[in-house]
């Protein structure tokens, strides 16, 4: 199985352990990820929020890539990118005057075939494989999963799953063999859109998602967003008091390749500001050993 | 006195009526006369011993006066308004009487009473009368008389009552009730008095205790002053006619006083005024419900 | 000797639970007169009912009380199961030992001992129930509908379609009502006119209807099925045989700026007058108060007065001399649908009502009530379906439009929601969009109360589609500033006061009982509430009858109503006569009063507090033909069974059947067991 | 003439009421339903209206034994039968004026007018009749008139 | 005491209602305050304006207020609320908007650190195509003023090898510029 691969800004930077990790995952379940060439940032947060225009242009001429590049379908694992390009892809498809702008505006072909996916509904579709897969070292583990709000919203967009009770990610993580938990939490906004420019709102937010997780007993929370990682993973230490447990969070990818008896290493964990130690510990066999720090 | 005779004789030797009820002398006084040849005219007296209402003879429950053909019948002012109340509720129909009104200066209590009526001996509904000319009469005989003696003591006496506690008030009509013989009276002379069978003498069921005992007693007299309530015409004849002399003229003073009071209401000879009980008002008073 | 069947039901745990059924049972079968006392789950259920048939089969019972639930609730039922067994129904009473006694104590013995009193007392009354027969009354199958709006409209099509006589009463010179006024109707925006005069005309020709228009109610006496109405036929001053309708006495009236009251006083009329071009019927009336004829004749003006309508009738249908006219008509129901009127901010109010001293009391000028918009937005309005300001005639650029004038506002006296402006004001901020495109409506609202099949959609519309600026809030004052109205109110969403600038403010405001509805509720015995509209006999159950039975109700006499429901009331109102008409007689409970002739003394005093007028005056002969005497006699048909004869009569020669005194009394006497 | 405290509780009035079918003895009935507890001193004789309720019926209960009676029906302008109520509030101003003046303690007799939907009312018209009449204690007077004390 | 405007007569200026609908497609008149949008909103304990209040204020009109509301700015564009709007008003859709308009009328009241955010984002995404986060980071603490914020975490970024220290342009950058450039101008070409 071959699938366009538009890994967006964050996994080549600050969120490298996410396509460390996919590919990792994508290797084991023999999914070759074709990385769209000469792929262009999506405008994320900043185009959306002051040009409506260049919000849609940006990831068009992505999507105008994927379908010269002869891609059916795209994958965007960061939640932003796939919010972006999957909006803009419907934004198209539904005012065909904004379609018919579209060539001259990105300067290239295009006719809006390509479908775009997100990591979960990617790895949601690969179930029987992963449940082969995976072996036992997550029995007993606990996971919280985080969608946060750029993966479900808006329903008409992200029509993956129900956008206010989604099931796909808890399925995925059952596959693995891990438990996933119930708690209130997980269609929460993080803040990510004010992380930079305004923390204390980001603080706030993160403080309750990690309080309610903590709460429902899960021993990380898994997330498929590069923001929300960065959020409740770096923002962390910022987010807990003094006596608050540290909560791992985990990209899905990594829960999977963890699943899949894939080195720690391999899969980027040492990148993480906050420790998976805790969680590391109970991985049958036991994995620390194999953990750089 | 003469010119009462005369129109007597008129009305009965022209035929106009078969009897003419009025007073005559009698061997203790004044009494009630029923005239039925002109002859007999002479005989009619009016005076302050004339103090029987005549006008219960006018109560169709009363067979042998209809025998005797139409009747013309005296009144005093007070009297009228039985008559008035027998045409509201009719029991007499207007062209069946001829109405002779006398002007009245008072009556003494007792119809043997002597001459001249004082305050000691005039009927005590009298002082202060305000129903000396009667309105309700096809003939007005006589000259206008002078203010009856003494001054009205009744509404000193209500007042007394009224300011006992509840536990005296109830001492002093027991009292006052305990002398009551059933001996219904009060109930024959009244001219307002017209049922065919007295709720008082029902049996089935029998709401008042008929024989003489404080029970029945009591029930009896609220259920009179009830039944009177709007429609006495205070001539006083019950407390006259009562042998045990129970003060019901200060019952039915008391309730005079309530329907004035509540419903604007006095007893007037004028027949085309509706009498209170049977009718209502939007805005009765109804301070007493919760 | 009595034979009396004591049934005392547990209602489950309902009765059982606090008052000891078996004991209860058990003390009544001491009674002297009972002849079987038991207790059960459920008296009620079939096996219940089929103890009673049982014992009054095996134990020849003479009567029957059960002691259970209040007798509003099962007080039939044990009655039919008595019937069925061969007992008198009206042998049977119960004993309320649930609403009355278990469910509100908890001390099991004090319950107890009260059910025990409760079903005693009713064992002394059955002992003298007597067997009664249910009444039964001759139907005369004619309708009087009074009141010829919409509602009374359908009222008279649906018994008339349905085979019955009408006889359609409008106290205006034409039918039609204020729907003939409207311009559009809400959700849908269809002519009002349009829809209506194709109605209007059917009542006109329809062979089974007889419409009385320019006539009233004067007097009404009877009973269900046997109604006899007395009507005043006002009189035209035009000979409605000869009169062709050619408007020529019109064009000849010399007095020309009447208000005209279908215009809302916008439009101007002669003195005589149909009141809208499609009027029914289309003849004139004269207006005496305004006509030139009249007023000189009033003054002792014996020549030259006017007549020009007189001259100008080539039919010499104009007659002064005409009188008003009576008719007594028998019908066998009544639907009364006399509609609505709108309360005016003024300061003059009828008693209990306030006006808007903050409003100005109506003295702003441009300041107009609902139904005067809807004169100016009528195509056959005072300007043609313009919307022109009254006082200049220009077209206004900002209305404000002010929901709940008047209504739920109890401090000036109506506490009430009119139920219909939430969905006009939408309609006339729609309307004035269409007609003005470039002008604001505003709409201070309260809430919207839009629950009709299509409704919140409409006013979405108004809103979504028409611009109309919906502020939450009441306005608390109004007053001119050169041409504009300021309106000041208070925005409770965004929590702030504002000020808007009006060219013209419209107000919806309350919707009140017809004028006269008391009398006309007093002459039909029916009862109406605070504020003057008609009581329903039951507010889910009975919804189009009054407690009179025979009287119907259907409209805004009842309560403010819209044109669909006024017409589900109209047609509900005629199914349930057409449903009396089937029948050749009626059927009623014989809970009537009984006048004992031989006692009567015929003071009639019953005769003046009957509610009913069921008292008449019979005479009483001897056998030689004599006249003895006049005395009351009930008649049981118009008899409602109140009671308040009996308690009246001096000497108690009437009584009240299933309620005799001598059943009150041995209840009242059981009271020391 | 008010009961000494001891007495007063170990006393239990007895109280008649008289009510009218479609008003008070609905709202009686919604007390039930509502489960409104009140005091069980009051035993109910239904009437169809309180046009129907006769003074006779109060001299009545008082000679059986009655410490208390009520009469309620419906509401001015509420009367099921369009003015019963109106010539009962008649009837009974003057009936109550004149027991009055015999001397009858007025708080023996309650007058109200309960609708059907008020319940509650009708517990605090209950509850109220009964603690006057508890005050008062027996109502030996009439009763001496039978000859009998309580 | 504010005193409302009308929509027409005398402007000739479109209402903001009439402006957002045609930039949003929404029609902001729909929204009949319910509040559903407020009360899931994860910043309406921060913000003076929740979302219903914007579209109130949008419904009377009230441009400057909201173009000059620090409130539009703090919206995470989250999208709750648009998925639980009942009128699908699409209270975020409309608060962009509000923003691209602050931006174009009034760019003063544009918080600081939220355009220099913005601007230093698109900048590097301009420049080479692609986010180049180091390069976003010096250029933010910059032109936000915020000189020291968050100065720490850069060390552990790199410890991490979460930072590049080189950009690298895309082939097609010019591409992207052109893209940037269009987007800009037809944005400046607006009524």
């Amino acid at each position: 199985m071959k699938v366009g691969y538009y890994p967006g800004c964050s996994l080549h930077g600050t969120s490298r352990e996410f396509d460390e990790s996919l590919r990792a995952v994508a290797e084991v379940l023999g999914v070759e990820l074709a990385e769209i060439d000469d792929w262009s940032c999506c405008g994320a947060t900043s185009a959306h929020a002051t040009n409506h225009l260049l919000s849609v242009a940006l990831p068009a001429r992505n999507l105008a890539l994927a379908e010269s590049q002869g891609h059916a379908e795209v994958l965007a694992p960061c939640a932003a990118c796939y919010n972006r390009l999957a909006g803009a892809r419907h934004e198209i498809a539904t005012d065909a005057a904004l379609a018919a702008r579209m060539p001259e505006l990105i300067g290239r072909p295009f006719a809006n075939t390509v479908a775009v996916r997100n990591v979960v509904e990617v790895l949601h579709g690969l179930l029987p494989t992963i449940r082969v897969r995976a072996g036992q070292p997550l029995a007993g583990i606990k996971v919280a999963c985080y969608y946060g709000c750029l993966l479900v919203r808006p329903a008409e967009v992200c029509s993956f799953d129900d956008a206010e009770d989604p099931v796909t990610m808890e399925e995925v993580v059952s596959a693995t063999g891990a438990t996933p938990v119930a708690w209130d939490m997980r269609l929460e906004c993080c803040g990510g859109a004010l992380s930079v420019s305004r923390t204390r709102s980001v603080v706030r937010l993160g403080r309750a998602i990690l309080n309610d997780a903590r709460a429902a007993g899960a021993d990380a929370i898994v997330v498929a967003c590069p923001m929300c990682h960065s959020n409740l993973d770096f923002r962390q230490s910022a987010m807990v008091r003094r006596g608050e447990a540290a909560m791992p969070v985990l990209f899905l990818s990594e829960l999977v390749g963890l699943a899949f008896g894939v080195a720690p290493d391999r899969l980027g964990l040492r990148r993480h500001f906050t420790s998976a130690r805790s969680l590391l510990d109970r991985v049958q066999p036991p994995a620390a050993a194999r953990e750089v720090r | 006195m003469k010119e009462l005779q005369e129109l007597a004789r008129t009305l009965l030797s022209s035929g106009t009526v078969g009897v003419v009820i009025g007073w005559e002398e009698g061997p203790r006084g004044a009494r009630p006369a029923f005239i039925t040849d002109a002859a007999d005219s002479s005989r009619l007296i009016f005076d302050h011993r004339c103090t029987h209402n005549l006008a219960t003879y006018l109560s169709p429950r009363r067979p042998h006066m209809a025998r005797l053909g139409k009747a013309a019948i005296v009144v005093k002012g007070c009297d009228a308004r039985a008559v008035a109340g027998l045409l509201r509720e009719t029991q007499v129909k207007r062209e069946d009487v001829v109405i002779i009104g006398v002007r009245c200066g008072g009556v003494a209590a007792d119809p043997a009473g002597a001459k001249p009526l004082t305050a000691e001996t005039v009927a005590e509904r009298c002082p202060g009368c305000t129903a000396r000319e009667p309105h309700l009469a096809d003939h007005v005989v006589g000259e206008a008389q002078p203010e009856p003696p003494g001054a009205p003591t009744r509404d000193a006496r209500i007042a007394e009552l009224d300011a006992m506690s509840a536990p005296k008030r109830w001492a002093f009509w027991q009292a006052e009730f305990a002398r009551c013989i059933r001996c219904n009276a009060c109930r024959e002379v009244c001219p307002m008095c017209f049922c065919e069978r007295c709720v008082g003498d029902k049996t089935e069921p029998q709401w008042l205790e008929s024989s003489p005992h404080p029970r029945g007693n009591f029930a009896w007299h609220v259920t009179r002053a009830l039944h009177q309530a709007g429609r006495c015409v205070d001539c006083g004849e019950c407390q006259r006619a009562c042998p045990a002399d129970i003060p019901l003229g200060l019952l039915n003073r008391k309730i005079a006083g309530i329907v004035a009071d509540r419903f604007d209401y006095r007893a007037t000879d004028d027949p085309t005024v509706p009498a209170p009980i049977g009718a209502f008002s939007m805005s009765d008073r109804q301070e007493f419900i919760l | 000797m009595a034979r009396i069947g004591v049934f005392v039901c547990h209602c489950g745990e309902n009765i059982g639970r606090t008052v000891d059924c078996a004991r209860v049972a058990e003390e009544l079968g001491k009674l002297p007169g009972v002849a079987h006392a038991i207790d059960y789950k459920y008296m009620c259920s079939d096996p219940g009912q089929a103890l009673i048939k049982q014992a009054i089969a095996e134990k020849k019972l003479t009567g029957v009380v059960v002691a259970a639930c209040s007798p509003h609730m099962h007080e039939k039922t044990f009655r039919r199961a008595c019937g069925s067994a061969g007992l008198n129904p009206f042998l049977c009473e119960m004993a309320n030992v649930r609403e009355h006694c278990s469910w509100i104590h908890e001390d099991r013995d004090a319950a107890t001992d009260k059910a025990v009193d409760l079903a005693r007392f009713i064992v002394e009354k059955v002992k003298r129930n007597v067997p009664l027969e249910t009444i039964r009354i001759p139907v005369t199958k004619r309708a009087l509908v009074i009141g010829g709006g919409i509602a009374g409209i359908q009222a008279a099509l649906d018994l008339a379609d349905g085979g019955a006589e009408v006889i359609l009463v409008e106290k205006e010179p034409s039918i039609g009502g204020h729907m003939s006024q409207l311009s559009e109707t809400f959700p849908t925006l269809d002519c009002s006119q349009c829809i209506l005069t194709p109605r209007m005309v059917e009542v006109y020709q329809h062979p089974n209807i007889k419409l009385m228009a320019y006539s009233e109610v004067a007097e009404v006496g009877g009973y269900i099925g046997n109604f006899d109405v007395k009507i005043r036929q006002k009189a035209r001053y035009v000979d409605a045989a000869n009169c062709n309708g050619c408007g020529a006495c019109q064009k000849a009236c010399i007095v020309r700026k009447v208000p005209s009251e279908f215009d809302e006083k916008l439009g101007k009329r002669t003195a005589i007058y149909v009141p809208f071009p499609q009027a029914v019927p289309n003849i004139p009336v004269i207006d005496r108060a305004s006509c030139a004829y009249f007023k000189a004749k009033a003054k002792g003006v014996k020549k030259d007065a006017c007549g020009k309508c007189k001259e100008a009738c080539s039919k010499g249908a104009i007659d002064y001399e005409q009188a008003d006219t009576f008719v007594t008509e028998k019908v066998g129901a009544i639907v009364v649908a006399t509609g609505y009127t709108l309360y005016s901010i003024g300061k003059d109010q009828p008693e209990g009502l306030r006006g808007y001293g903050e409003y100005g009391y109506g003295t702003i000028p441009d300041v107009i009530d609902g139904l005067q918009f809807e004169r100016l937005a009528s195509a056959s309005g005072p300007t043609a379906g313009k919307i022109l300001r009254p006082s200049d005639g220009k077209e206004p650029k900002r209305i404000v439009f002010l929901q709940c004038v008047g209504s739920r506002d109890p401090a000036k006296g109506i506490e009430y929601c009119s139920k219909i402006c939430c969905m006009y004001v939408a309609k006339h901020t729609m309307l004035y969009r269409h007609k003005v495109h470039d002008g604001q409506a505003t709409v201070f609202y309260m809430d919207i109360r839009a629950n009709g099949k299509g409704y919140d959609e409409f006013v979405r519309r108004a809103i979504e589609e028409d611009g109309a600026r919906y502020v939450r809030g009441r306005v608390s004052r109004m007053y001119r500033d050169g041409e504009t109205i300021k309106v000041q109110g208070f925005d409770t969403l965004s929590g702030e006061p504002v000020v808007i600038d009006a060219d013209m403010v419209v107000l919806a405001t309350a919707i009140r009982p017809q004028p006269g509805i008391e009398q006309l509720a007093q002459k039909l015995s029916a009862s109406y509430d605070a504020h003057g509209f008609f009581n329903e006999a039951h507010p889910k159950l009975r919804p189009v009858e009054t407690n009179t039975a025979g009287v119907y109700l259907a409209g805004a006499c009842q309560a403010p109503r819209d044109i669909p429901d006024s017409v589900a009331m109209a047609s509900a109102a005629a199914a349930k006569i057409l449903g009396l008409f089937s029948k050749a007689e009626l059927e009623r409970e014989p809970t009537v009063a009984k006048v004992d002739a031989a006692l009567c003394a015929g003071c009639f005093h019953c005769e003046r507090v009957c509610p009913y007028g069921a008292i008449t005056r019979i005479e009483v002969r001897d056998r030689k033909g004599n006249l003895v005497k006049i005395v009351a006699e009930v008649n049981p048909g118009v008899c409602q069974g109140c009671g308040t004869c009996q308690a009246t009569c001096p000497s108690k020669s009437v009584e009240l059947q299933g309620f005799t005194d001598e059943q009150i009394w041995s209840e009242i006497n059981a009271l020391l067991a | 003439m008010a009961l000494p405290a001891e007495k007063i509780e170990a006393f239990e009035p007895r109280i008649t009421a008289f009510v009218c079918n479609w008003c008070t003895y609905t709202g009686a009935d919604l007390a039930g339903t509502s489960r409104l507890q009140m005091d069980p001193n009051v035993r109910i004789i239904r009437l169809p209206c309180t046009g129907r309720i006769d003074p006779l019926f109060v001299i009545k209960a008082f000679e059986r034994g009655a410490d208390g009676v009520i009469v309620s029906g419906c509401h001015p302008a509420d009367c099921h039968y369009t003015s019963g109520n109106y010539h009962a509030r008649r009837r009974f101003a003057v009936f109550n004026e004149i027991l009055g003046f015999l001397g009858v303690e007025p708080e023996r007799l309650t007058f109200s007018w309960v609708s059907a939907s008020e319940g509650q009312k009708w517990r605090e018209v209950v509850n109220d009749a009964t603690a006057r009449a508890r005050r008062l204690g027996p109502f030996d007077a009439f009763r001496a008139l039978a000859g009998r004390s309580a | 005491m504010n005193s409302m405007e009308p929509a027409h007569g005398g402007h000739g200026r479109p209402t903001l209602a009439e402006e957002l609908r045609r930039a949003t497609g929404r029609n902001p008149a729909r929204c009949y305050q319910c509040g559903k949008c407020s009360a899931g909103c994860p910043m309406a304990s921060e913000t003076a304006l929740r979302p219903h209040d914007v579209m109130r204020l949008v419904s009377q009109d009230r441009r400057e207020e909201l173009l000059a509301a620090e409130s539009i700015w703090l919206c995470l564009t989250c999208e709750t609320c648009v998925d639980r709007c009942p009128n699908e008003c699409d209270p975020a859709r409309t608060i962009d908007a509000l923003r691209e308009m602050a931006s174009a009328e009034a760019p003063a009241s544009v918080p600081r650190a939220l355009a220099a955010f913005h601007r230093s984002f698109l900048d590097q995404v301009r420049l080479t195509g692609r986010l180049f986060e180091l390069g976003l980071m010096a250029e933010y603490k910059l032109r936000s003023g915020a000189l020291f914020a968050d100065v720490t975490a850069a060390p552990g970024m790199v410890s991490r090898g979460k930072l590049g220290f080189v950009p690298h342009p895309i082939k097609g950058v010019k591409e992207v510029r052109r893209i940037f450039d269009a987007c800009e101008r037809a944005n400046q070409e607006k009524p």
